[in-house]
């Protein structure tokens, strides 16, 4: 079946991967528009083709829905994912979140770069959990936020900030950083990304699609992308 | 076809507020820099709003501010040739020739010709050429070919033929004169050049500092000794009209006019035609006897009529030979000398080379 | 890396392409009247008509693309207007030339406002006594002089919408094949781990693209130029 | 909802107009200088030099930022040469004027590339025969003359910088207070549902500010242009 | 001061070939619209950059394009006053007067000063204005009077009358000539008005289609007959010197030249000046015997040295009267009639008034 499945820009690799895994089982085409959650949210409201939504953050998936827009019971938690706390490949040793100096140490006079604080998931999640760590107003004079995760990111590979807290997911990749602790999930709203079934779209196409989604060979290339999976 | 026009405008150094009709023919706007004369042009083209203007074309009346009548210029059919060419720059010299005639649709109806104009004008090895590779005087010239050609109803010309060399003068006033006496278009012509006017006008206008300071026939105004304080004192000079009577096989041509036989350089005109001549009052003696021997050819029997010392050491003689009025501009000392006053009867020298060929042209 | 481009670039890069020529072409004729306007004419609320023309580059272009989303989405009036004459833009290739043309128009605007406002008024006067009307001073004389800056604005939104990003993706999405211009493409891989390269490469092709358009331009304004000097 | 702004909307309001001038400032001599050498020079590599020129507009903003951060990021050379002279950048609301005048600069040249081109060179020429150099002539004809459209491409600069998003927050992120200005602002309000009444409040402040700042620039041109028409 | 001048170019419908030497005072560059002139000066002020150009001035080699020697204009101290005014639109009247003295630090150090220029050019009502505001004329005063302020060491005038009324064009004159005078500064001089070069030009080049067909002093080239056919027909007449003799009561001003005693309109010269009349051939009558009871009072005794037929009806005599060389245009009917052949003794009749003011000059 060919399918129009609106994504959150970071999943772009995995459902690449996954779209060649339905062509091969299925003989269908996926077209994937990836952009952010908040944009595909709105360009569903108003009307944009789509069979498939999978959002970045539950936020957006509770718009569309309250607009009605999501199929009946298609909407499931596809993935997961934790947050890591990276620092420059060259400053990799590890750091204990549970000590309360210990990463204002390591920001020094530099920078602790996150997502929109606000605005962004990543960026939400991460101060929810450093405000429950305690660490917040220790280093939010530090803070400097980009407009997404990936140029949070970007900051602490090319070395304009030491660390950083990004997705475990973004942190796998690139070889500038170093992954030096693990943010404890309990310090945050669990991070999910919701996928469902568009009211207006080919439902049926759709829930086949969200079903293969929750497939063994579907849930590897999530887990090789650092993706975790609700439940396991 | 006329033209009457009344202007009034204030600007900051000039008051403007002139009234003056423009017959049939060429009505000269003389006067000095600053008077005023271009801004009567750009007034009657439509270019600038007065605080006041009444144009009639004919009867008919084009602008009326008063009456809110202020018609935009493309509705005026008022070619004017500016002081300054402002050719096209991005259009060939061709295309600048025949914009006016494109936009009026007159080339459609095959009512302009290029051939003739560019001939005439000198211009016809320029057409490929842009603006920006011409000389000043090819520039004007081209920019008057414009304005003949988009079939205008009354002609503005602002001193057209100032950046032009003498000889290109004397080529395009015959055709000036041509225009004038064929299309019967009223055509305004400023212009500081004496010669010029007076070969070409049939009423001059003089304004000085915005107001009308003389006004009437060439005839009247150029020979009229009270009105030369408004022109140049060097300028005076009577217009007269003659007929031709023979082409001479020496190459001269035989007037009958000003009470007596003219012997001209050969005029290009056939026996019988009326032409007019401009005298300056500077080329004309007075002999107290008919002079023998010299090599004027022209002695006038002629009658002192006034005589009007001037600032300087000179003094303006009015003569009356037959029906023509001359003047002369002799010195003090020789009024003096030859006991110059009113009705004395004298001869009127005047050489037969020293009526310029600028100063001879085809009655209008 | 720098090999040449693959059958999937190359139909990014004819999108981008298309898209640009096409904002370029809606932009024009409404640049060019409202710098005609701005230049020479004079009309209550000329200030806040400016204000407006400007108001593309003022806003962020998420806004812009936003403000798009709900003027011509595919439940909106106008939307639904331009989809029943046959010319749907919604999510469509010709959207994004619509949002890289409103994003692009107030530079067009400007360029081509400068260069209507150097042409010598006396020359228009001189076209008026010969009998141009208003629209004719305007096609004759006023835009074959100004066109040096016409071909600059045209210049200026082709480059602007070759690099339009935050209007196009909020309003059209980034949907391949049809919305994905060359910066979607770009912000698509800077999305994911290990994306960079191919994000290079498109960057690189961009510049490739740009600079020849620029290179052509600037022959074609060179020889306007050369045709109004004269010789 | 139009309540007048709070203190931390003035804040924003503030930032944003203190980054936009500082952008007008940093790019308008450069800005000359690159328009009067594609103008009136005639060098080797110029038209490289004019595609360099425009290169922030074609390249997606976030990679010029990007760039940016690679340049004069805490970690660069540059970035740490400016640092030692006590005029630091990165992160601070002085790189966010850097970032908006980078992007601002192809703008601003191009508008006053035209109004250089619209100088008559008789004027530069006569100007030359009574003793002036060039850059005597530049600085007493050429640029006085040009006014109007420097005017214009100040004005183009300074509302693109108020509109700039993806080069401002790549380069020096969102810092509220230091480079939080309006776009950004109005993104982060964006981003999260139901945010679209704080971003609408922003939008009407960025609309007043540029409407201000436009009318201002207007009036200044139209008199320099009446200066020069005489009268 | 002199310049020598060495200029080739080849354009599309002109190759410009041109050499002269133009010693100190005024040469005059004449010849017809599109003769080359305008070139001439571009070239000499640096504006145009020819295929070949020598020039130097004094002696010390300003320009050599063989040896890739080309001073930018502003290097060159040559004032250049344009066809079109050129005047700086955005600054006043004042401003564009003072610009290059500013530029070249004469301002600071005292040595332009306003006062004396604007009088004379009749301009200082205007300082306040902007050029928009001018008229054509006023336009022309200014740039005359920017190019004199700025101190140059040459001037080149090109065409700089033209647009002015007689009235202005003979104030003008005595400033320029005092500029001569004085300055020592050579001046190339672009016009096709005859009374001025001949009043002006110590020296003058004609040009025709890119080529110089007659050079020399003023008095040779303009009184040569063989160099008439250059110049425009109408124009020939003799340049002569003369002393001032007394100043007397009527007005009249009583000189020594040309063989006798002249009589001329009060000039404003104290007696023992040299001065130099140009006499227009067409101005001057020849008689056989001496005329009695004549209005002229300028009968110089002289011999006819030789008499060339036109192509027309008319006739250059070259006469002697004194030392002396002075042009009579007359028919060739009178050369007949009065049988004027080389070695006659003859008179020459010149009405004082008929010296035009416009044609007299003090010697440069
Ligand atoms: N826009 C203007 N504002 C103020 N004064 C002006 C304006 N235009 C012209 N003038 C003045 O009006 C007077 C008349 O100008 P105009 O151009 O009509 O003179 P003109 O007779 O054509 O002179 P010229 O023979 O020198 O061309 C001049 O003194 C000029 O300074
Ligand atoms: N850039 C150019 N390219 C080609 N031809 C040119 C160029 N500039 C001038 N000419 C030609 O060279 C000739 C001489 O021009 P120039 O301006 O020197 O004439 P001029 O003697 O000053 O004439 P005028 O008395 O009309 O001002 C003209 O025929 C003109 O058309
Ligand atoms: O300002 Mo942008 O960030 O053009 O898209
Ligand atoms: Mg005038
Ligand atoms: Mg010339």
């Amino acid at each position: 079946q060919d399918l129009t499945v609106l994504a959150a820009a970071s999943l772009g690799t995995a459902l690449d991967e996954i779209a060649t895994l339905w062509a091969a089982e299925t003989g269908g085409t996926l077209t994937l528009v990836l952009a952010g959650s908040s944009a595909l949210a709105r360009q569903i409201e108003a009307g944009a083709p789509a069979d498939v939504f999978i959002s970045a953050s539950p936020a957006w998936m509770d718009t569309v829905a309250a607009a009605g827009l999501v199929a009946e019971g298609s909407r499931s938690d596809l993935l997961t994912n934790s947050l890591v706390v990276v620092a420059g490949a060259a400053d990799a040793a590890p750091l204990d979140l549970a000590d309360p100096g210990a990463l204002p140490a390591r920001i020094g006079d530099g920078r602790l770069s996150l997502a929109l604080i606000e605005a962004v998931p990543a960026g939400i999640y991460a101060r929810q959990a450093l405000a429950n760590l305690g660490l917040w107003d220790a280093v939010a004079p530090r803070v400097v936020e980009s407009d997404n995760v990936r140029a949070a990111l970007a900051l602490v590979a090319v070395g304009a900030a030491p660390v950083g807290i990004v997705y475990a997911s973004d942190a796998v990749a690139e070889p500038r950083v170093a992954v030096i602790a693990a943010v404890p999930p309990e310090a945050h709203d669990p991070i999910l990304y919701p996928a469902a079934a568009i009211a207006t779209g080919d439902m049926a196409g759709a829930r086949a699609f969200l079903t293969f989604l929750q497939s063994e060979a579907a849930a590897a290339v999530f887990r090789a992308q650092g993706f975790g999976l609700p439940g396991g | 076809m006329s033209l009457s026009v009344e202007i009034a405008h204030r600007f900051e150094g000039l008051a403007l507020d002139v009234a003056f009709d423009a017959p049939p023919g060429v009505t000269a706007l003389i006067g000095r820099s600053g008077a005023g004369k271009t801004t009567v042009a750009n007034v009657i083209a439509g270019l600038m709003r007065p605080d006041r203007a009444r144009i009639a074309l004919d009867g008919a009346v084009l602008v009326d501010t008063a009456a809110g009548l202020w018609p935009p210029p493309q509705a005026r059919r008022v070619g004017y040739v500016f002081q300054e060419a402002r050719l096209f720059p991005h259009l060939s010299v061709r295309q600048n020739l025949l914009y006016g005639a494109r936009r009026r649709g007159r080339l459609r109806e095959g009512q302009a010709e290029l051939g003739p104009v560019t001939d005439l004008l000198g211009i016809a090895a320029l057409l490929a050429r842009r603006p920006g590779a011409l000389s000043g005087g090819e520039r004007q010239r081209v920019a008057i070919g414009r304005a003949l050609l988009s079939g205008p109803r009354l002609l503005l010309l602002d001193e057209p033929l100032a950046a032009l060399d003498p000889a290109r003068k004397s080529e395009i006033l015959p055709y000036l004169e041509r225009l004038r006496d064929q299309s019967r278009l009223p055509i305004l012509y400023v212009s500081h050049a004496m010669e010029e006017v007076a070969r070409l006008a049939t009423t001059v206008v003089a304004l000085d500092a915005g107001r009308v300071v003389a006004r009437g026939s060439a005839a009247e105004v150029l020979s009229d000794p009270g009105a030369v304080p408004a022109l140049d004192p060097g300028t005076a000079g009577a217009v007269i009209e003659a007929v031709v009577e023979a082409q001479e096989a020496d190459g001269l041509t035989r007037l009958a006019g000003a009470g007596g036989t003219l012997y001209l350089p050969r005029l290009d005109a056939a026996p019988g035609a009326r032409v007019r001549l401009r005298i300056e009052a500077q080329d004309v003696l007075i002999a107290r006897d008919r002079p023998a021997g010299l090599s004027a050819l022209n002695l006038l029997p002629a009658q002192v009529l006034s005589v009007h010392p001037g600032r300087g050491p000179g003094a303006l003689v009015r003569l009356r030979a037959g029906d023509a009025i001359l003047l002369a501009r002799v010195t003090q000392r020789s009024v003096a000398a030859l006991g110059l006053a009113p009705g004395l009867p004298v001869h009127a020298v005047v050489k037969s080379l020293a009526v310029a060929s600028g100063n001879i042209g085809t009655a209008g | 890396m720098f090999a040449p481009p693959s059958p999937a670039e190359w139909e990014i890069l004819a999108l981008s392409l298309r898209v640009g020529l096409l904002a370029v072409a809606l932009a024009l004729p409404p640049a060019l009247l409202a710098a005609h306007a701005l230049a020479r004419w004079s009309f209550p609320g000329k200030a806040l008509f400016n204000g407006l023309v400007h108001l593309p580059l003022v806003l962020p272009p998420v806004v812009t693309g936003y403000l798009l989303l709900l003027a011509f989405g595919p439940q909106a009036p106008l939307g639904q207007a331009l989809d029943a004459v046959g010319l749907p833009i919604a999510f469509r290739w010709t959207g994004a030339a619509v949002a890289a043309a409103v994003m692009a128009f107030p530079l067009m605007v400007r360029a081509m406002r400068l260069s209507i406002e150097a042409v010598d008024p006396r020359l228009e006067q001189a076209a008026a006594t010969l009998g141009a009307g208003r629209p004719a001073v305007v096609l004759t004389v006023t835009l074959p002089l100004a066109l040096p800056g016409v071909v600059a604005g045209a210049i200026l939104g082709f480059a602007k919408a070759l690099g339009e990003f935050g209007a196009t993706i909020t309003f059209v999405s980034n949907i391949p094949g049809e919305t994905r211009t060359l910066p979607l493409a770009v912000y698509a891989f800077l999305q994911v781990p290990g994306g960079e390269g191919a994000a290079t490469r498109m960057v690189v092709l961009a510049v490739v693209l740009s600079m020849g358009a620029l290179l052509v331009s600037e022959w074609v304004a060179a020889r306007a130029a050369r045709r109004v000097a004269g010789a």
